[in-house]
Parts: C-alpha cells; structure tokens; sequence
C-alpha cells in the first residue's frame, strides 16, 4: 500500500492505495470526482521528493505528495 | 533553515538577528526583502499552508547554489493568519560582491514565488479562501492528468 | 532626504524605523541594501567624504523615477570613518509590486555607486588613501580637458 | 570672477578666476599642474548642477566644481 496525500487546498484526507507506480496512482485517482480537477495542475512528490515521471516505481509505504499551484510570500 | 513563525514576522528583530548573525563574516552586500500583506479587494488578512519537508529541500538547494555563487541566503515565512499591514515572509542574501548579491536576491525571490510550497488564502467575511488566481503550478505540474 | 550621518551606520534602528514609517503605506516589498566594510588589502577601515548639495539632487530625481515607477527609496550614507565590519550604506525601496522593488533596488545602488558625488578612502598605517582604482568618473566627466 | 571648487581627493583650496565660460575656465586650469592630472577624469558641476558642454556661460558670482571619480556604499 502507498499513502496518498493532499496538501494546502485539496481538502481532501490521505488514502492508501495498492500502486507499483506513479501510473497505477493517475488511473485510480481519476476515479475520484473531489481530486481529478487538480490533477491538471498538481506537482506531485513521492517520500518528499518532487518526481516527474510516470514510470516512477513505487513500494510499500511509499508516501505520495500533491502540490497544488503555489503562492508563498 | 528556513525559520517558520506562526501568525506576523517581527521584521525588525529577525533583520537585526541575521545582521548581527553575519556581523564577522565579512560580506559586504546584506539585501533583505520583507513581503507585507496589502489591503486590497476588501480582505481582511492571509493566511499560508506550508508544507514543510519539501520548503526544507527547497531551500537546501537554494543554500548550495547560492554557496556556488558566492552568497549566503536565509529565509522566514508566516504559518497561519497574517493581518494587513503585517509581513508574512523575508528572504535575504548576504555576499562580498554586490552584483552577485542583487541578482541571488532577485532569483531566489523569484524561484520562491514559483516553486516553494506555500499556500496562500484570502481571509475575507470570516472564510479562508484559497487564493487560486494568483498562484502558480510548480515546475511539472499536471504529471498525474493522464 | 538622504540621511547623513559621522562614522558607521547604526542599521538595526534605521532598518526598524524606515519599516515602521511605511507600515501604513499598503506597500507590499521593502528591500534595502546594506554596505558593510570588507576586511581586504590589510585595511583597517574606509572614510568618505561627501558633496551633499549634488547628493541631494541626485537623490530628488531618484525619487521622482521611483515615484513614476510606482516605488519609494529611502538612502541613509555614513560621512567620515567607519571601521571593518561596520556599515556605511544603506539604499531601499518600497513598493507594491515585487517585481518594481527588485527592478528598482538594482538601478537605484547602481546609479549610486555611478554617479553620487561621494569619494572613499582606505584607512591604511594611519592613512587616507583615495581608492582611485575602484572609483568610477561621473557621466559626462573629462569635459574640461580640453 | 567665479569661484573653483575641487572636491573629495582634489587636495587643493577654492580659487578665483575670470572667465565667461567653462571653456576659460579649462584653459586656465590647464596651466595648473596640481589640477592637470584630474581634468581628464572630473566632472564638472555649474552652481551644483552637472553639466556637459564647455560653452555653458559663466557669471560674476557662479561655482564651478569639480568632481573626481566616485565611490560610494
């Protein structure tokens, strides 16, 4: 199982899923009517490291971040 | 590391603190930019999300490149809610050159503004409203639309 | 006006008091630049000697273009000796927009450092020794050798 | 007369001069070897104002001064 979390805005609590990759985590959350209208627009970490690619793997306990549009300052 | 406050920045402290912190150090050019919240379209304050373990990677990249380039750089954000009239971030450079200095500035408030991991809202009649039109995607973004 | 003052700045205070002058003014950045005294070539301090009057219209029409540019600056400069590690400068810019502070905190200390009328001086054995080779002649200089 | 005026490291007194222009005032600061040497690298600022012709008049009264290169911050 991977953790999925969504961070400032999304409000929306972690899930877990059962994904090997980053792609198995995009099929399953289009599912999801409250998260598919940021995924045009998140970044997206995996154990707090911004990735980007599908094909990144993904094992037990890892932790996936989704980072809506920024604003600092 | 990035110093986070909960609510306003005491500006006038932290500004004297990283003055006296590189007192000895013997740079020569210290550029401090404070951002203030502003009163505009009728809102009472912001306030900010901060995620932390990636602001903390952020900004070790910014300290490595900066290093690089010459130039120290130190960093401090609100959590929470910040009034008008009160400031909510200040990032500063420190180097022996003044060119090298002006232009860190400039990048590392930029690259800021684009990439850390900061979430701002409106307050406005009570609600906590995020800001959405004035933010921006980091860098990637849209990976998981598939 | 520039704020003049004998030997080193004291920047904390200045810093703290031109904050809170503007806390009220809806700027959202504040950027100043602090000039510290580098320990370099075994000097032991540097001296400035100042034309005020010049200084003064410079500083005018500085602040007529940072008007126009929707910004405000604010220069304080020490006179006479300011030892190592110790302060002698200090340029800043309000305004609403980061992007007009940035821009401007940069022409405006480059334009300092081109054209104000004030000369500096290594301390040195007890010398005052005019840094002829980091100095830069004013726009338009040369006009009298004929 | 006007007066001359030699600023920051120009170690030398005010004097005065006859001249109706800058243009005589260069040519009697010619004839002065403590002036000579900053005349290449000086500008030159008409009752505190700089200016950028040798033909810019001159009256009984007027400051002419000086400015060697500067260093600021």
């Amino acid at each position: 199982m991977v953790r999925i979390e969504f961070l400032g805005p999304i409000q929306k609590a972690s899930i877990e899923l059962e994904a090997s990759s980053l792609r198995d985590v995009a099929d399953q959350l289009h599912h999801d009517k409250e998260v598919r209208e940021w995924l045009e627009t998140a970044a997206v970490a995996v154990n707090d490291t911004l990735v980007a690619s599908l094909d990144t793997p993904l094992k037990d306990g890892d932790k996936v971040s989704l980072l809506p549009p920024v604003c600092g300052g | 590391m990035v110093e986070l406050y909960d609510g306003p920045l005491d500006v006038p402290t932290i500004l004297q603190r990283w003055y006296e912190e590189e007192a000895q150090s013997n740079y020569g050019a210290y550029i401090p930019f404070i951002g203030t919240v502003r009163a505009e379209d009728e809102i009472d304050g912001l306030s900010f999300d901060i995620y932390e373990p990636i602001l903390a990677s952020w900004f070790d990249a910014w300290q490595q490149r900066a290093k690089e380039a010459g130039a120290l750089v130190k960093m401090a954000h609100s959590r929470g809610d910040v009034p008008l009239h009160h400031s909510s971030y200040i990032a500063a450079v420190f180097s022996p050159k003044r060119r090298v200095a002006l232009e860190t500035i400039d990048l590392f408030v930029e690259d800021f503004k684009a990439s850390a991991p900061i979430w701002k809202y409106d307050l406005k009649n009570g609600e906590r409203i995020y800001a959405k039109d004035r933010s921006t995607p980091i860098s990637g973004s849209g990976l998981l639309k598939g």
